[in-house]
């Protein structure tokens, strides 16, 4: 072990929680930005989409017409960035009408009570 | 009569609510930003939308549905329309009340 | 038909600039009038030329300068608000010694009357509030 | 008649749409900066309160520890101001379980449906 | 165990009911800004957080009590902080969560 | 204890600028420690030196500026948000051949990984969110 090693700080374990609808507001564009700096600092990185925060993973965005940069290209390259801990909430989901086939990247179910525990086992949760 | 535009999501505030207690019969609803959600089928609130159609004329912001991916299946009944057809509704309607 | 529209949002925050100004320009082409847009709340950022976009995104500010040029608008940054949120015109900064001035060709900072006197004479006045 | 009252406008029916609760968001406070200045003007001003706007009108406001002014004093010029036509929906009171005793100045409770056909009867209605 | 901080009305807003949808048995909540109104009494919400009581700790915060005239009669087992009292809960706790 | 802040709305137009100032000092006093305020989304306005609020109100942006001087406060504003907003200092605006910067004196403009570093290395992070 080197030097520059020791002197590294252990990775810690941050959670993103995101809970905003996309482009009505620029937070989860914002919250996406974060969570690449984050993985690029080698923390251990979990994305967890809450409320109408799921809404940012639905498939066929397409904000030509609003003149905004689509959100889904980021989303696509987040496993390129070492980030694979993505959770939607289920009831967020079925409260609107949403599959995880509609997503457009890989996600996994989390329950409410999964959650509650997880977040219990985070260093820090910062939201959006 | 008057056109009412909401522009926040049914799911995470009381402006859909607040605005459907209060339009009258016959007035309209135009979904904008955030709120195009309220369009979804197959929601939470699918029903109460699917209820208040008999009461109003219910439109919805093609560019805000393309930009969220649910354009291809709103529900029936909401009419959607660009940016010409939401300045025209609001020279159909007598005037445009904003909630948000 | 003459309308005059209020904004409430701060640009890029929050989408009701875009609406609005997607709005006023889709009105213009249609050949209606604007008498006034009327930028209040957060809505008074949107007059900011310090606004520094990466040049692939859309730059707000500029395109309701260029909008204002091409028709002639009356684009207002309520002087109250704008002056508690740091937007200010060359008197103001003069006026409370102030080190800059950030507000954009095309606008121009005034008082509420304007946005009475918009809902006086307008046929339409519509709010985008954030 | 002379010739400038010829030339005065006919006053509008402004409706000012109260919806925000006061001190969270400033809404509330440039709402009547608003009102005031539309009564400088001579409109005819109707001033409603409705879902978390009703807490406007609270009693015993006091702002001095979170470092803000104190809306209920301008509230209480209204009068003065000639603004009388002041109401809050009653739907929105029993929601929060308010009465009029606990409001600051004298209002008048509208019924949902009034409000409804008092909206119709404006020149224009203006949302904070 | 973590403290949650809510800043929003719960009449305008899902923030609380998310909130205690997600936060665990024990863990407090922070009621400030707009939220403090959750501590009123006799309105929609008081039975809901009279219930969730029992599974965490409320508290309020008494400069936006104060400022919004409802700090003299608020839901009892609901305790009033100043922002020491805040800082010195956001030490008690092991995180703290924020929903606005 | 070592905290650190983010703050997402813009002042005067939502109280949580407030709050976390408010929670900022009185955790100084209290003797413990604040690593960093990140100044994030509309948050980034909070670092406008040209805000001008009538003078029997608060001035956001000045007490920010004085408690910094105070205790020696590292206020980082996010320079992707804060250019997109318009919020400069002087390296910036010439960068950009702005005509104005308008950061205030105790404020740095700073990336996204000052807002990481002070998750890592805090004991409490707190969002005070809009």
């Amino acid at each position: 072990m080197t030097d520059t090693e020791h002197k590294k700080p252990k990775p810690k374990k941050l959670l993103f929680l995101n809970r905003r609808a996309p482009y009505g507001c620029s937070l989860p564009r914002e919250a996406l930005d974060a969570v690449l700096m984050a993985s690029a600092f080698g923390q251990q990185v979990t994305l967890v989409f809450l409320d109408d925060g799921v809404f940012q993973l639905k498939k066929k965005q397409d904000p030509a017409d609003i003149e905004m940069k689509n959100l889904s290209k980021t989303f696509a390259a987040l496993e390129m960035y070492g980030v694979n801990e993505i959770y939607v909430e289920q009831a967020s989901m079925q409260k609107r009408g949403l599959t995880l086939a509609q997503l457009l990247i890989p996600a996994q179910f989390i329950a409410t009570q999964e959650l509650s525990l997880m977040l219990e086992q985070q260093d820090q949760v910062l939201s959006f | 009569m008057i056109l009412h535009t909401i522009n926040r999501s049914p799911f995470g505030s009381s402006c859909l609510q607040s605005c459907l207690d209060v339009a009258a019969a016959g007035s309209a609803i135009i979904l904008i930003e955030d709120a195009v959600y309220a369009a979804l089928p197959n929601t939470q609130y699918t029903d109460q939308i699917a209820a208040a159609l008999g009461k109003h004329k219910f439109y919805a912001l093609d560019p805000d549905l393309k930009a969220r991916g649910i354009h291809e299946a709103t529900l029936d009944g909401i009419e959607s329309v660009d940016y010409d057809g939401f300045v025209a509704l609001c020279t159909e309607f007598s005037k445009v009340v904003s909630w948000y | 038909m003459i309308f005059s529209l209020t904004v409430y949002g701060a640009p890029f925050s929050n989408q009701c600039s875009d609406t609005a100004y997607q709005f006023a320009s889709s009105l213009l082409k249609q050949g209606h009038s604007l008498h006034r847009v009327f930028f209040y709340h957060d809505g008074v950022y949107n007059g900011s030329v310090l606004a520094t976009p990466p040049q692939d995104e859309r730059n707000i500010q500029a395109s309701w300068s260029q909008l204002a040029q091409q028709y002639d608008l009356d684009l207002v940054v309520c002087v109250a608000a704008g002056l508690r949120r740091g937007m200010l015109d060359e008197t103001e900064a003069d006026r409370y010694e102030q080190p800059a001035h950030n507000l954009a060709s095309g606008f121009t900072l005034s008082g509420l009357g304007q946005m009475v006197e918009a809902a006086m004479v307008s046929d339409r006045m519509i709010t985008f509030g954030a």
